[in-house]
């Protein structure tokens, strides 16, 4: 079996960086669209714990506030959009256009 | 100690997390979504301790799959998620943006695959009984706490997001 | 001391506090404000914007006092060498201190009016200077990014502070996940950095670069992890093709905090611009500074363009601070931080004065909201000088200056930047950058033309408190003195900007 | 005071708007009292000058001198630097001369937010001294931004229905010159700096290096750098093609606006081709191909703004249009690239500010008392206002160029150097002579001569004692200037032979022996640089 | 010496009348006012007067002398390149010049213009605005007076814009009238036109000779006369001036301003119109008598010109009905037969014509105010007829100013008219003597019409209604008494000149001499016309039968003129019979139509006409030139005006925008156009921000990866 190297994992990261990307920019849903960020994010935590196989422990630190990082942005995400929610009564990303031109 | 049959174990766990990444993707129901998001990041977390990272792995886990996750779901209950279902599931440009996604991935993966010799093929091999306590040190050790000014910012990251989930949920006074 | 002391102040020396103290004490008066908060009746809650207030006078004093440390030629560094304390840094730390008191002082009858919750805004603004101090002092990857961070949270929820406000709500939704998605981008090519140099720090980032620059200038991953880094930061400073979040954000957030936002969060994405590109990925400038030039003239071209047919005063800001970001960009592209400095003090000198000149006429704009008035459509201010002579002429000298028309003090910031296109034979783009200003000149002029020329619409002048007033009089004194003698702020300028580059950072661990 | 003199007199219109600011706007008269007391005291304490140039006419180069080339922003070599010669000393004469008359005019046509008006007219006033008086580029450049404001709010504020048009294509164009001129300057700049090893904008010091830019960058350079400053000066002037907006703004500016216009703001061109185009490119204004262009623009000019002006139905753009034509005048003499052209044009300018600003003063009478410049309205005017009639009378004269009134002596002065530079060029210019004439007299004859047909015309009143006090100065100017131009002629002479000798033979900068007064001149802006 | 040394007063007197009358005049009294206006031109007769008593007692040739520094510093610091390579400097002095040309003119207009003065304050006492005219009367006075007494071509300008002006201001004095503002303006137009060419032939003279002085270019001219003779630029100098000189005498083709200006009141049509003015012209045609002898082409032009503009005025003259129009044109007529004698070099005869002429017709001019204000202001003179009865001293002066302008011998006409055709006759070996021809038949047509409008002025049937024959009256002795001396002038002046031929000396000519002198040696045939009345002896040999011939002839078609006149006008009846209408209708319109030349200047030239379908001349230039300024040049600035409206049609949100935007403004509008799509990418889609992010993310990475 081919030898798994830094390179594989930096596959895997960029393919579901990838598809959270895909997510981020077709789904319908605020929440899922959420979800997607979520997944980047943690896609570039698996680029950064690979890379940290290389050269010490900095990049699991850094994974570690980026992590820290996610959990804010999710608190704080959802948080606006229960606000949202409230005032319009939809979380879906094709009316969230009061504001255009 | 040397993981077992590591190709394998590494194959696997991409496979399952980019197809309920996928998954994630192209479900109606966000909640079904949200349980194929823990599938991914439960996968990951198998990477992670596959990358000598079993504190991260926790971290994953625990935060991620326990905490965040939860969160989605309470949130998915809040805001009205019947008629969700009966919504198209994509926006008006999804075609457009799945071909410029794609484009981009090629770009990005065949950069990636081009590059591969750019890193160090040499792996320091952490000792993955002390990890927690190296990354600890790093955080706050007396001589090597280099991450801990960051990490007190991190700290105030949290409390602000705190402070902002509650200035947001809250009712009008 | 206890061990729990030790845990707690052990790593860190007396100096590393003293060059900590700004965002030590900015995070200590926010956890106060947020105290205080809960102890203030209902009606006293606007008593918050003192401690506030005190809290950025202190935290000034703080850096003037580091300013005092600092030697001639150098830069001091502070937990373990995270913190860097340069000239560059302390210049902006004042300019962000500078950015947050005038929002706190237009914020206090906004909010009033608004009915909103006084302790936390306060609280948020000094959150949020933490983290742009972070960004301007970091000398690490980490740092910087949870300093980012911590500036972007906080104007996510500032941005939807407005809680009953559908627009507010909208804008803090857009803010936000376009922002979480920029920075996943961002730190993505930050992960791609740390695999190629094995650091995060931007001074070794920068030595590896270097070495790596030198053998293989067109390695696919660097190349893909800078673009994808100049994503994240172009898109906090609202460059094109990275902009479209701003004119949503800026006009639906509550219009102080666009003021803030337009202003102190814009200069805190400079400083992590000038940090990051010129220290860290100063050996890749060959490579980003295509990317710079398509941004600037894609900047100049929408924000200029798009500007021009606005009814909504607030939009129309926000379009013009997109153009004048596209100003700024011409002076990094002009400028190499080793052989010319002039776009970067230009930069730095830009920033100043738009600081001061943008706040001022958001300031005004905030005076016009009252009960029943958003204040932010251009029909609002029609005949302005008539309901409110002084405001429209302060909102006249602050276009002016946005305009770029001497003698007041944003004339300076373009001309320093064509000054430093001129000296680097960028012909061309001085040629474009005049003729867009020009172009700018004419929406300014359209709302001049309103507030001076037509009928008012409402009645009755703007309400404006002592806070407001001051903070009316700060902005308008700075625009039209640092147009009349600029010299000592072109100094400070001149003096920021002198450390700044691939040799600035350089000893670090 | 001696040494002070210019700062006073560019400031005191500036202390008289700070003054306006603290009357309560409710009181129309005081505020109108204060305004045209400081614009008469702006025109007194420039009065003194005139003896003190008188003595030092002679006296080589610019006088009066003020500051120092890089006291105010010593870190880009920019100085608070006044100083005037022959040719600024007139202009700025005419400025606080036409400033008191204008704002004198204007007390009973503004009644609508009176303070605003007179505070701007006032600010306006000392934007357009600055620049005459700066000899440092850069703040001729504020200076010369600076008063693009008040005269667009003038327009803007108390112009006709399409004011808006109006202001903003004003202040768009000159803005679009402007800026082409600031890169251009910014250019020389360096070029200084990179001969001299100095940074400054001291346009005395930049005087011996620009005109080593063709030996140094090549002609095409030199010639491009010269457009950017032309482009700038042709928009203001205005010079075929850059027109257009010239009739727009002065037709929908307030009287008082179009004289200060024309008579004043106008001029800024002129004095900028003079004072910067000339002397900084004197190579390129000798090439045969530019200079033509020049000349040919400016007959264009003289001829087109004459065809134009006769098939106007409005008075105002008819003088409007009939500027275009005399300002060919002006830039035909200045191309003409002799020391008479030169005077002739200064003088010519002096003269269009006095003819075309009572001309705009005249119709603004009219306009006042009927609200309506449609020349087709008028008629028999001479029958119910006769005083009025006659001064019109003198002051078309005068525009049109009678001899012992002021526009021939400046338009033979320039038909003269023209010929003698080219005797063609002065032949396609005599026909502006004789269009003048029918423009003029038509104009004449449609409002003045003939029956009151129009019922509204009957009840005209003539000239009041104030409007006459505001065109009795003008017709005497006039008279003086045709009479006995020599004064003029005289104060001219050392400076327009200055900007001749530099033309043809201008002292450059020579790194073995730098002229003596670059010694003194700006620090470099490094020198600020380690310090704080 | 005083009057001599302060001879700038002689304008200045008029001067100050003119400033008094037009401050102050309104408040003024008529008495008060005829003693300032015509005391002025009187003392500035009388000042005259003496100063050429002074002038002839010194002996010297001229008097000049340069009162202050004018144009220029008169430092010489500004200087020239001249035609040649010399230098010179910029200066124009205002200066005095009195020589026997200066003198000749300075008498007949000072002792004209009193008469005129005199007869004004009768003709217009009943007129408003008394003090009006005359402040312009005297304002003419002082221009015409500095024209004559200018020392250099500038300063002569000076006056000759300035007897524009006030032929403008009193041809327009009527100005309620709109025919009369129409007719100032087209002098004063007609006139800058020919300014133009004054002052281009000056700027030539500067060019040539670095100098305007009068003296000075003559003496350069005839120094350089070898090298200069026939060159092009002295050919384009002299043909300029004379273009002037064609604007102010009312020479073909710019004449047409002079009939129109018999619209003011009749002493300024005697005064400027007449007697002094419209010979400007001539007078600068002779003051530059050394350039023109130098350009033998520009001679024969005008001499060609005037003998042109003679026949033409005068046929047209044939057949006008209005008084003053008739005499205009013969006015016209008469300053072509100056042109012709300037041409043909006979400088001396030309002027003496003037000379002479400046009586006779302000006579027949004042004459014929006489006659109008008798009728109440009729001008027609098929409305006239019989009044020798009622109006006697009229009557006879005007019949004696008529047989002067006819040429009957005797009197002053006589004389000076008989010079010009004999020095046509015999000038340059005879080349002119086409030209010849031409001034005789004029001869018979002046004497005819000027017959014609006695007859029908003065015999017949009377014509007028009821009511003007009622009111009918000899003028006041203030209008008759200067007729008086005008006729006494026309009778006697001519005695002057009288040539050898008839027994004189010619002291005219003498007396001139030394302005015209030298001819001799730059030209033989000039020499020849000039020798024959320096040396009357020997010429007489040589041509004397000729000369008594051609005199004969003249007498002979003058007296066939008058005959001419009395068969064919002197008749009873209420209608005029036209001998030329009865003969050849087609003929009798045209002239009666002055040619259509007016119609043709206004189709052509001004524009005031269309030409079928488009306007040319200077008005249509004007329209297009302000169509092309409001539509392309600035649609051009405006990005399009026509892409505006275009896109306007095709949806409706542009028009929306285009219209009501904040003024459809200027470099703008392609701005705006950029400025929509722009905003419609803005269209407030969230994702589509992140979408257009990774476009751009994509973008640069394809850019450098695959680039």
């Amino acid at each position: 079996m081919l030898e798994i190297g830094t390179l594989h994992y930096l596959m895997v990261a960029a393919i579901l960086f990838l598809i959270g990307l895909i997510g981020v920019i077709t789904r319908r849903n605020v929440v899922i669209i959420f979800m997607c960020i979520e997944l980047m994010l943690s896609a570039v935590n698996l680029n950064l714990l690979a890379f940290s196989r290389l050269y010490g422990l900095h990049g699991q630190v850094f994974a570690l506030f980026i992590a820290a990082d996610a959990a804010a942005e999710a608190a704080v995400g959802l948080g606006i959009l229960i606000a949202f929610f409230r005032n319009r009564t939809t979380v879906n990303m094709d009316e969230v256009d009061l504001l255009k031109g | 100690m040397t993981p077992v049959a590591t190709p394998f174990f590494f194959y696997f766990l991409s496979a399952v997390a980019i197809i309920s990444a996928l998954v994630m993707i192209t479900k109606v129901n966000p909640v079904h979504s949200a349980l194929a998001l823990i599938v991914t990041l439960l996968a990951s977390a198998g990477l992670y301790l596959m990358l000598y990272a079993p504190f991260m792995a926790g971290v994953q886990i625990v935060l991620y799959a326990g905490g965040i996750l939860v969160m989605f779901l309470f949130v998915m209950m809040l805001v009205n998620i019947e008629h969700l279902y009966v919504e198209k599931m994509m926006n008006r440009q999804w075609v457009i943006a799945l071909l410029a996604a794609l484009v981009l991935g090629s770009l990005v993966l065949g950069a990636l695959y081009k590059g591969a010799g750019s890193f160090p093929q040499q792996i320091v091999n952490h000792p993955e009984q002390t990890n927690s306590q190296e990354i600890g040190m790093l955080l706050y050790g007396p001589q090597t706490g280099y991450y801990m000014f960051p990490f007190e910012i991190a700290s105030v990251l949290l409390l602000v997001a705190v402070v902002g989930a509650v200035v947001m949920a809250k009712r009008r006074v | 001391m206890t061990p729990v002391a030790m845990m707690l102040f052990a790593p860190f020396t007396a100096a590393d506090y003293r060059l900590g103290a700004p965002l030590i004490v900015l995070t200590l008066f926010s956890l106060g404000i947020l105290c205080l908060d809960l102890f203030l009746p209902a009606r006293h809650k606007h008593y918050c914007s003192i401690p506030a207030l005190l809290g950025l006078g202190v935290a000034a004093y703080g850096t003037w006092k580091i300013q005092q440390v600092l030697p001639a030629s150098g830069a001091l560094y502070a937990f373990f060498g995270t913190l860097v304390l340069d000239p560059m840094s302390v210049y902006f730390f004042y300019l962000f201190l500078a950015g947050a008191a005038v929002s706190v002082l237009i914020s206090i009858r906004y909010l009033e009016v608004e009915r909103e919750s006084h302790g936390e805004f306060y609280a948020l603004i000094l959150f949020a200077v933490t983290g742009m101090m972070c960004m301007a002092a970091g000398a690490d990857f980490v740092l910087i990014f949870i300093g980012l961070e911590l500036m972007a949270i906080t104007t996510y929820i500032l941005a939807g502070f407005l809680r009953g406000n559908k627009r507010s709500n909208e804008a803090a939704l857009k803010y936000l996940l376009l922002g979480a998605f920029s920075s996943a981008i961002f730190a993505y090519g930050l992960s791609l950095f740390y695999g190629l140099t094995g650091s995060t720090n931007l001074a070794e980032v920068g030595a590896s670069l270097a070495r790596r620059a030198a053998t293989e200038p067109r390695n696919p991953i660097m190349l893909l992890a800078l673009l994808t880094t100049m994503t994240g930061m172009l898109f906090k400073i609202a460059a094109a093709p990275f902009h479209m979040w701003a004119p949503d954000v800026y006009e639906g957030s509550p219009t102080s905090v666009t003021g803030f936002m337009s202003v102190s969060v814009k200069a805190a994405g400079w400083a992590l611009i000038l940090r990051v590109l010129l220290c860290g990925l100063y050996p890749l400038r060959v490579q980003y500074v295509p990317v710079l030039v398509f941004a600037a003239i894609m900047t100049l071209t929408t924000g200029n363009l798009a500007a021009i047919t606005q009814t909504n005063t607030k939009r129309l800001l926000a379009y013009s601070s997109i153009a004048h970001v596209g100003y700024m960009l011409l002076g990094l592209i002009a400028s190499d931080g080793v052989a010319n400095r002039t776009g970067i003090r230009g930069i730095l000198f830009y920033l100043l004065v738009y600081t001061f000149m943008n706040l001022g006429a958001f300031a005004v704009l905030t005076s016009l909201r009252r009960r029943n008035i958003l204040g932010d459509d251009i029909d609002d201010i029609a005949g302005l000088v008539q309901r409110a002579p002084v405001e429209a002429i302060l909102m006249l000298v602050f276009l002016l200056s946005l305009a770029g028309i001497p003698p007041f003090a944003g004339f300076y910031g373009k001309y320093f930047i064509f000054l430093s296109l001129i000296e680097t034979g960028h012909y061309l783009l001085a040629g474009v950058a005049v003729l867009y200003s020009v172009v700018a000149a004419y929406y300014y002029l359209r709302v001049a033309n309103a507030m001076f020329m037509r009928k008012p619409q409402g009645e009755g002048a703007p309400v404006t408190p002592p806070a407001m007033n001051l903070a009316l009089w700060i902005t308008a004194a700075a625009t039209v003195l640092i147009g009349i003698f600029p010299n000592i702020f072109i100094q400070a300028a001149n003096w920021a900007g002198t450390l700044i580059g691939p040799t600035g950072v350089a000893q670090i661990r | 005071m001696y040494n002070h003199i210019l700062s006073i007199i560019l400031f005191t219109p500036l202390v008289g708007a700070a003054v306006l600011m603290l009357i309560p706007a409710a009181n129309k008269t005081l505020i109108r009292w204060t305004a045209n007391a400081f614009a008469l005291l702006g025109f007194v304490v420039s009065l003194p000058l005139v003896p003190w140039f008188w003595e030092r006419k002679a006296e080589v180069g610019f006088k009066f001198l003020e500051g120092s080339p890089n006291n105010w922003i010593p870190t880009i070599g920019a100085g608070y630097y006044l100083g005037i010669d022959g040719i600024s000393f007139l202009l700025i004469m005419l400025t606080t001369f036409l400033g008191f008359i204008s704002i004198l005019s204007s007390w009973t046509a503004i009644d609508d937010r009176v303070k605003e008006y007179y505070a701007w007219f006032l600010l306006l006033q000392t934007g357009m001294l600055g620049v005459f008086m700066a000899l440092d580029f850069f703040l001729f450049f504020v200076f010369w931004e600076a008063m693009l404001v008040p005269m667009y709010l003038l327009i803007g504020i108390w112009g006709g229905p399409r004011r808006l048009y109006a202001a903003i294509k004003f202040f768009l164009y000159t803005l679009l010159g402007s800026v082409l001129m600031l890169l251009s300057v910014i250019f020389l700049y360096f070029f200084h700096h990179a001969q001299t090893g100095i940074y400054t904008f001291s346009i005395q010091e930049l005087y011996h290096t620009a005109p080593l830019i063709p030996s140094v960058y090549g002609t095409t350079v030199a010639t491009l750098l010269f457009f950017g400053f032309f482009l700038a000066f042709a928009i203001k002037v205005p010079m075929f093609p850059f027109h257009t907006w010239l009739p727009d703004a002065h037709v929908e500016a307030p009287t008082a606006g179009s004289v200060i216009l024309a008579g004043v703001l106008l001029k800024m061109g002129t004095y900028g081709l003079i004072r910067f185009s000339l002397p900084f490119f004197p190579a390129v204004v000798q090439y045969p191909k530019v200079r033509l262009l020049m000349v040919t623009l400016s007959i264009i000019g003289i001829i087109y703004g004459g065809l134009v002006s006769l098939v106007q139905k409005d008075m105002k753009k008819l003088v409007a249009y009939s500027s275009v034509s005399h300002l060919g005048f002006c830039t035909l003499g200045i191309f003409a690239l002799n020391g008479p052209g030169l005077s002739g044009s200064v003088l010519q300018q002096i003269n269009h500010g006095i003819s075309t600003g009572a001309l705009f003063l005249i119709v603004g009478i009219l306009y006042e008392r009927r609200h309506t410049r449609d020349i087709s309205e008028y008629g028999g005017i001479s029958t119910v206002m006769p005083v009025y009639a006659t001064i019109s009378l003198i002051m078309f004269l005068s525009s049109m160029g009678l001899p012992l009134l002021n526009g021939f002596v400046g338009e033979f002065t320039i038909l003269q150097a023209a010929y003698m530079a080219n005797w063609k060029w002065a032949a396609w210019a005599v026909p502006g002579v004789v269009l003048a004439a029918a423009y003029l007299l038509w104009l004449y004859q449609r409002v003045f001569f003939g029956k009151v047909e129009n019922p509204k015309n009957e009840k005209l009143t003539d000239l009041t004692p104030r409007e006459l006090a505001t065109f009795l100065p003008l017709i005497a100017i006039a008279l003086w200037i045709g009479l006995y131009p020599k004064p003029f002629f005289e104060i001219l002479e050392q400076p327009v032979a200055q900007i001749v000798e530099q033309v043809n033979h201008p002292k450059l900068y020579n790194a073995a022996a730098p002229p003596a007064a670059v010694q003194v001149a700006a620090k470099p802006a490094n020198a600020q640089e380690a310090g704080r | 010496m005083y009057f001599l040394t302060h001879i700038w007063m002689v304008p200045l007197l008029p001067a100050a009348g003119a400033a008094i009358m037009l401050l102050l005049g309104r408040r003024l009294p008529k008495p008060v006012v005829n003693g300032i206006c015509v005391g002025a031109v009187a003392m500035s007769f009388l000042w005259t007067v003496a100063a050429v008593l002074a002038f002839l007692h010194s002996g010297a040739p001229r008097y000049e002398a340069e009162l202050y520094t004018w144009l220029g510093t008169g430092s010489g610091a500004q200087v020239f390149t001249l035609y040649g390579g010399g230098h010179a400097a910029f200066h124009v002095g205002a200066g005095v010049l009195l020589d026997p040309l200066s003198c000749v003119w300075l008498l007949f207009v000072t002792g004209v213009g009193t008469l005129i003065h005199i007869y004004s304050t009768g003709y217009m006492s009943h007129e408003g605005g008394y003090y009006r005219f005359f402040g312009y009367l005297n304002l003419f006075m002082f221009s015409m007076l500095t024209l004559i007494l200018a020392n250099n071509y500038l300063m002569m300008f000076v006056g000759w814009e300035g007897v524009g002006l006030c032929s403008y201001l009193l041809i327009g004095f009527y100005f309620h009238k709109h025919s009369a503002s129409t007719a100032a303006n087209k002098a004063f137009i007609t006139n800058r036109i020919g300014d133009a060419g004054v002052i281009l032939g000056s700027l030539t003279i500067f060019w040539l000779f670095g100098t305007f002085d009068f003296v000075k270019v003559t003496e350069l001219a005839r120094a350089q006369s070898a090298t200069l003779m026939g060159t092009t630029i002295i050919t384009m100098a002299t043909l300029a001036l004379f273009v002037g000189a064609c604007g102010k005498s009312a020479q073909l083709p710019l004449y047409v301003w002079l009939p129109d200006a018999m619209e003011g009141p009749t002493p300024v049509s005697a005064l400027i119109h007449a007697a002094t003015m419209v010979t400007a012209g001539v007078y600068m045609v002779a003051r530059s008598n050394a350039l023109f002898v130098l350009a033998p082409e520009t001679m024969k032009v005008v001499a060609v010109v005037g003998a042109l503009t003679a026949i033409f005025a005068a046929s047209i003259g044939l057949v006008q009905n209005d008084i003053k129009r008739v005499l205009a044109y013969s006015t016209i007529s008469q300053l072509g037969y100056m042109f012709l004698a300037l041409g043909v070099g006979a400088f001396a005869a030309g002027v003496f014509h003037v000379f002479t002429h400046a009586f006779f017709k302000a006579l027949l001019f004042l004459g014929s105010g006489s006659v109008i204000h008798a009728m109440s202001g009729q001008q027609d003179m098929r409305g006239m007829g019989g009044l020798r009865k009622k109006i006697p001293i009229t009557f006879a002066t005007m019949l004696i100013g008529t047989l002067a302008i006819a040429g009957v011998p005797g009197l002053a006409g006589f004389f000076s008219k008989d010079e010009i055709l004999w020095q046509a006759w015999s000038a340059h070996d005879g080349q002119f003597r086409v030209l010849w021809g031409v001034a005789f038949l004029t001869a018979l047509m002046t004497s005819f019409y000027m017959f014609r409008l006695i007859f029908m002025t003065f015999f017949g049937d009377k014509r007028m209604t009821h009511e003007e024959e009622h009111h009918l009256h000899e003028s006041p002795r203030s209008m008759t008494v200067p007729l008086m001396v005008l006729a006494f002038c026309s009778i006697f002046a001519g005695y002057l000149g009288v040539g050898p031929s008839l027994g004189g000396s010619n002291h005219f000519e003498h007396f001139l001499a030394p302005v015209f002198e030298n001819h001799a040696s730059v030209e033989g045939a000039v020499a020849e016309a000039s020798a024959a009345s320096e040396k009357p002896g020997e010429k007489k040999e040589e041509g004397g039968l000729m000369e008594y011939g051609l005199m004969g002839l003249s007498v002979a078609a003058a007296f066939a003129g008058i005959f001419a006149g009395w068969k064919a006008y002197d008749r009873p009846g209420k209608d005029v019979r036209e001998p030329i209408n009865a003969a050849a209708p087609p003929v009798y319109r045209t002239l009666l139509n002055k040619y259509y030349v007016d119609e043709l200047y206004d189709r052509l030239f001004t524009g005031r006409a269309k030409l079928g379908p488009v306007r040319l001349g200077a008005i249509g230039a004007g329209e297009a030139m302000w169509k092309f300024d409001a539509n392309v040049i600035d649609g051009g600035v405006n990005g399009g005006g026509w892409m505006t409206r275009a896109a306007g049609r095709l949806s409706s949100w542009w028009d929306k925008w285009a219209v009501d935007g904040v003024g459809v403004n200027g470099p703008a509008i392609v701005v705006r156009m950029l400025s929509y799509p722009m905003r419609l990418l803005q269209a407030g889609l969230l994702q589509w921000y992140a979408l257009v992010m990774v476009f751009g993310v994509a973008g640069l990475l394809w850019y450098y990866l695959l680039h």
